[in-house]
């Protein structure tokens, strides 16, 4: 790939701070990256959030050294992106779980949904094929032999109770209680609604998910000082005791 | 049939206040022909406006068939209105529309039948002898037949006041004296009151009853005219030559 | 650049799906135009002729009619979805799906076209209004038989820019599982990376968005007869 | 100056074919005030469009000092048309230029400067009567001001030709002697040749060296005319009343 | 429906993050309504210009711009701004951050006001051509002095109906971290569910737009002398 006036990755500055550049996209991880900001300062390491609304381009930013690291996805997902365009991005550090869980305003448990009930799952890639395994994981789908986290409503083999699927946004997954039947996210948008998988999920993903959000770099770059520094305040102890205070019910430290 | 009463228009620009019309009284009796003349600016066309309360005066009554237009509700206007026809001296013909369209918007307006209305559009372009051109746009018209349209629409719903603003500027005399011809017909037999404002002596001389002077806003002068024996003989119309040269014609280019 | 029998083969893989986004483009689309020309006319009809110095001026409601086209506008369009959300449910029973997708996008339709009408009409010669009420039309008249007449091929450009704007603001329907074209070429192509499924999706836009100017520039030529 | 050999022109229109003007050959010669009447619809305004070929005729040539019109290379035709000055039937003023804006352009296309151009503006302003409506939009003016606006405008650049569609259709006599004084001035001091299109006699008899009849589309007749003696007086004018009734007046209205 | 006190004491929080937002937002729009200007008025003469029956009628040159016009608006924005990555790149050196989110933004800015200027130099009557051509006016000269001066009011009208629209394309900016009022209402109010400070937020996109149309509708009333 052309680079061009490209910004170095660690730029070394006159005063010997070093700055780090990290994609990312919304809360906890950007309150997360904000609370080892000054941590990171006494390492003389001056951290720089790059906030992007779009789940593809945190990569391509990585990708294309516009940013050093970035912190929003988990490995299936970052596997995905390395196959299909080639790059290197590697996971540096597991930071946290997010557990899926699938909410209903009008059933209590799963039995409940009736025949052709409409399940709201999210319309990105990554996203729709964690949802669909989920429910396979279930039992309440079948899908095509192998296909994995890369699942789409298509390949759905068998559908006993005749579920509609509806995709939509990520960020309006909150806003369709009302609408679906059932609907399948991540804690970080059903907290606001006071809703967390312990107490009101339906349905939750086991726990030894492989969806941990993990901060990613290159493989040129993970080894650097700065990304070593940056993980291992992020698996320090204020961002554990961050987790547990604010985020105790939705999300889970991934390191120890 | 017209009153105006001490009316007066001015306008704002920005060097101040430019008086256009200043408290003008006129009266126009019912079934005349009554010509409105004076120099370029002079405030005619202003005060043709006010006749139909285009143009709203800043004081004065505008008597129309007993009504005071100024104070009229806007339905009762619109109904006065709809009895009186203008002919602009810009035209302000729709240009989206054929010329049979255009004469036939006020026909349209008075809500007459689609066949009704059709054949009057044609009698209306007959008049102005322009029946072969019903069907094309004003864009391809030359200037007088655009004026002509403009006529005839004013014609098309028969009304009983024609408000005229130089309406032959644009015709040349033997145009301009067939529709003289056409308006003091409809002046005799159907007893239409028309104002005409124009510059041409000769207009005046042919069809008007009355006539009023208009200079630098002001009414300067009124009289009355003698009524000509009537149609002119337009088949006995002299040549251009004749009329330029007298009976014997010069040397040729 | 591209391959192009890869994205005929592509092309040819989906089409099913391709042809249902089809569908729901023009089922969107469809509707807010239907919207644009039904209340939009009429709101920027309205606009023009409450504004200072028009036939109906009116303050009051010029100031509550631009405000309205104003806040639409503002609104980031994806919000302005979310706050509908309420209004859609109650005006066609669900939220999510294509039809659902069409209440937001027609608000914003009504919006813009209602501006483009109201300067489409500011064009219209003072003249050919002076002549209307000379002729005692009432102000439906007017608008009828003379702005929207002489405006008309001014009306036709409008929309027709503001149609390839529905187009444009459809592509982002996705949210609320409204579909298209558009949100097609999003999620399959950009979001699975199937670049030459994308490119040929584009393409089918391009196309159409094309058909869409063309056949509004003749129209709007052939009523013009000034 | 002028030379029409055998040019034509049709129009399309959806009822076939128009021939606005058929094979007309026509000479203007340098120095000369040449009219061209006839009747409304002839195609007096379309011949006159062809002098600068503003309308291009389908065939035949246009010579104007020596040059075919119907081949110059645009940038040369640009040039030829900066020394004509055209007068419009429908005057084709800027409406969001002031008086002396409007003016003021072809001055501005030939880039004179900003000084001499104010001076230009103010003195042709003068010409025609109207220095006091400089600052004025044309929408703030009655039709006869426009029409000296863009009379005043096509004398501007001093062209070398000047071609008036028209040009006192909406003027009184009394502004209509004045312009054709100064018309007859500029072609008299400056040997300006001067085409005038127009359907008022008194205007030919009063200015025209020499006539072209133009009827459907064909040149019909064309003499020459007595030269008049020059400047008409404007002071001693008779009013509109001993226009109109001789020097006796008649009952007052 | 809101509390107000609490959006004030909301907005009064995050004020330097609002200040900030707006500065890019502005910055965007700048940077879009100079390109729309610079770039989209020339664009959108020669659309008119080479149009049929048109001073400077060239099929293949109208097939061009229009093509390019077109094909940009085709492109559902999202995937036009990921497509523009390179130029961007090759541009202003990066392709994230609220300069580099200006190139995309910009182009479609071009796009919007050159069909905006086309449709307002089709309003220009004939006779005011006609007039320019008799006095030998060059073609710059018959743009410039007769047709821009007489369609000047639509001109304007037609960049402020842009400009919002600028305004609106530039809330999905933060896809490449243009950032911006738009996308910071998005980001706060609706992702975190902080309603009263989206509330607050669009409130103050609402004032902006406001004031851009009222600026463009004195200003074009003020310019049009018809
Ligand atoms: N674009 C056009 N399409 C069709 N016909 C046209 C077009 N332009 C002019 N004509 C026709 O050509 C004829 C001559 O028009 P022209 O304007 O030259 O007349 P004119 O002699 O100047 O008349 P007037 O004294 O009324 O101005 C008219 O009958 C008119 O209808
Ligand atoms: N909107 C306006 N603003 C400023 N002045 C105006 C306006 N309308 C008209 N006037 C002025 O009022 C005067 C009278 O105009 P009007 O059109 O009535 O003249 P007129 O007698 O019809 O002249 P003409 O014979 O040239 O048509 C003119 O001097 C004109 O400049
Ligand atoms: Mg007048
Ligand atoms: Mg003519």
């Amino acid at each position: 790939q052309e680079q061009q006036g490209n910004a170095p990755a660690a730029q070394e500055t006159e005063n010997k701070e070093v700055t780090l550049k990290v994609a990312t996209l919304i809360p906890p991880m950007t309150e997360m990256l904000e609370l080892v900001k000054p941590l990171l300062k006494e390492d003389g390491i001056s951290l720089e959030l790059v906030v992007l609304s779009d789940n593809i381009q945190p990569n391509d930013a990585l990708a294309n050294k516009e940013v050093d690291a970035n912190f929003f996805q988990h490995v299936p997902y970052m596997n995905q992106y390395n196959e299909s365009k080639n790059s290197e991005l590697v996971a540096v550090q597991p930071v946290y779980h997010a557990v899926y869980g699938a909410y209903s305003k009008r059933y209590k448990n799963m039995e409940e949904l009736p025949e052709g009930a409409t399940i709201a799952i999210a319309n990105d890639p990554s996203n729709t094929g964690r949802s669909l395994v989920m429910l396979e994981k279930a039992g309440i789908i079948k899908l095509k032999e192998g296909v994995g986290i890369n699942a789409t409503v298509t390949d759905i083999t068998e559908n006993a109770k005749k579920f509609k699927f509806e995709e939509v946004d990520l960020l309006m997954l909150a806003r369709m209680l009302d609408d679906a039947d059932l609907v399948l996210m991540t804690p970080a948008y059903a907290s606001p609604l006071g809703l967390t998988p312990k107490k009101d999920a339906l349905l939750t993903e086991t726990t030894d998910s492989a969806f941990a959000i993990t901060l990613v770099a290159r493989a040129d770059n993970q080894d650097s000082e700065p990304i070593k520094k940056l993980a291992e305040r992020l698996s320090g102890p204020e961002v554990k005791q961050f987790l547990e205070t604010k985020y105790s019910e939705i999300a889970i430290p991934a390191f120890e | 049939m017209i009153s105006l009463q001490e009316v007066s228009k001015s306008y704002k620009s920005g060097e101040g206040i430019f008086e256009a019309v200043q408290s003008v009284s006129l009266t126009v009796r019912e079934g005349t022909i009554h010509g409105i003349i004076g120099p370029s600016g002079a405030g005619k066309s202003t005060l043709l406006r006010m006749m139909n309360v285009l143009e709203l005066p800043d004081q004065g009554k505008v008597m129309v068939g007993g009504k005071d237009l100024t104070t009229l509700p806007e339905k009762e206007l619109r109904l006065a209105r709809r009895s009186i026809g203008m002919i602009f001296q810009q035209f302000h013909l729709l240009n989206n529309r054929t010329v049979s369209g255009n004469v036939s918007v006020p026909l349209e307006l008075a809500g007459i039948g689609k066949k009704q209305r059709k054949e009057r559009v044609q009698e209306c372009l007959k008049f102005v002898g322009l029946p072969d051109k019903a069907r094309q746009y004003p864009a391809m018209l030359s200037g007088g037949q655009k004026q002509r349209v403009a006529i005839a629409r004013a014609l098309a719903h028969r009304p009983s006041l024609l408000l005229c603003d130089e309406p032959t500027s644009s015709l040349d005399p033997g145009t301009t004296a067939e529709i003289l011809d056409v308006l003091r017909h409809i002046n005799k037999t159907l007893g239409v009151t028309i104002v005409i404002v124009t510059h041409e002596m000769d207009v005046v001389k042919e069809v008007c009853h009355a006539v009023s002077v208009v200079e630098q806003g002001r009414l300067t002068d009124g009289f009355e005219l003698e009524v000509r024996p009537g149609k002119s003989d337009i088949t006995q119309r002299p040549s251009y030559r004749e009329q330029l040269l007298g009976k014997a014609g010069m040397r040729d280019v | 650049m591209f391959d192009f029998s890869l994205m005929l083969e592509k092309f040819m893989e989906y089409r099913t799906q391709i042809a249902e986004a089809v569908g729901e483009t023009f089922l969107m689309v469809g509707i807010s135009v239907l919207a644009a020309i039904l209340l939009g006319l009429p709101l920027g009809t309205m606009l023009f002729l409450t504004a200072k110095g028009q036939l109906r001026e009116n303050v009051t409601w010029s100031v509550i009619l631009n405000g309205f086209v104003n806040v639409v506008r503002s609104f980031p369009f994806l919000l302005l979805v979310v706050f509908m959300i309420p209004v859609t449910r109650f005006l066609v029973g669900t939220a999510i799906g294509t039809v659902a997708a069409s209440v937001p996008l027609g608000i914003v339709s009504i919006a813009i076209y209602a501006r483009q009408v109201e300067q489409s009409l500011f064009e219209v010669p003072r003249g050919v209004v002076e002549a209307a009420q000379s002729m005692g039309a009432s102000k439906l008249g007017i608008v009828c038989k003379f702005l929207f007449v002489e405006a008309r091929s001014g009306l036709v450009l409008g929309l027709t820019t503001s149609t390839i704007s529905f187009i444009s603001y459809s592509t982002v329907m996705g949210v609320v599982g409204g579909g298209g074209v558009g949100d097609f070429a999003i999620r399959y192509g950009y979001q699975r990376f199937e670049t030459e499924l994308m490119a040929a999706v584009i393409i089918l836009m391009i196309i159409l968005v094309q058909l869409v100017q063309f056949a509004g520039s003749m129209i709007s030529r052939w009523l013009d007869k000034r």
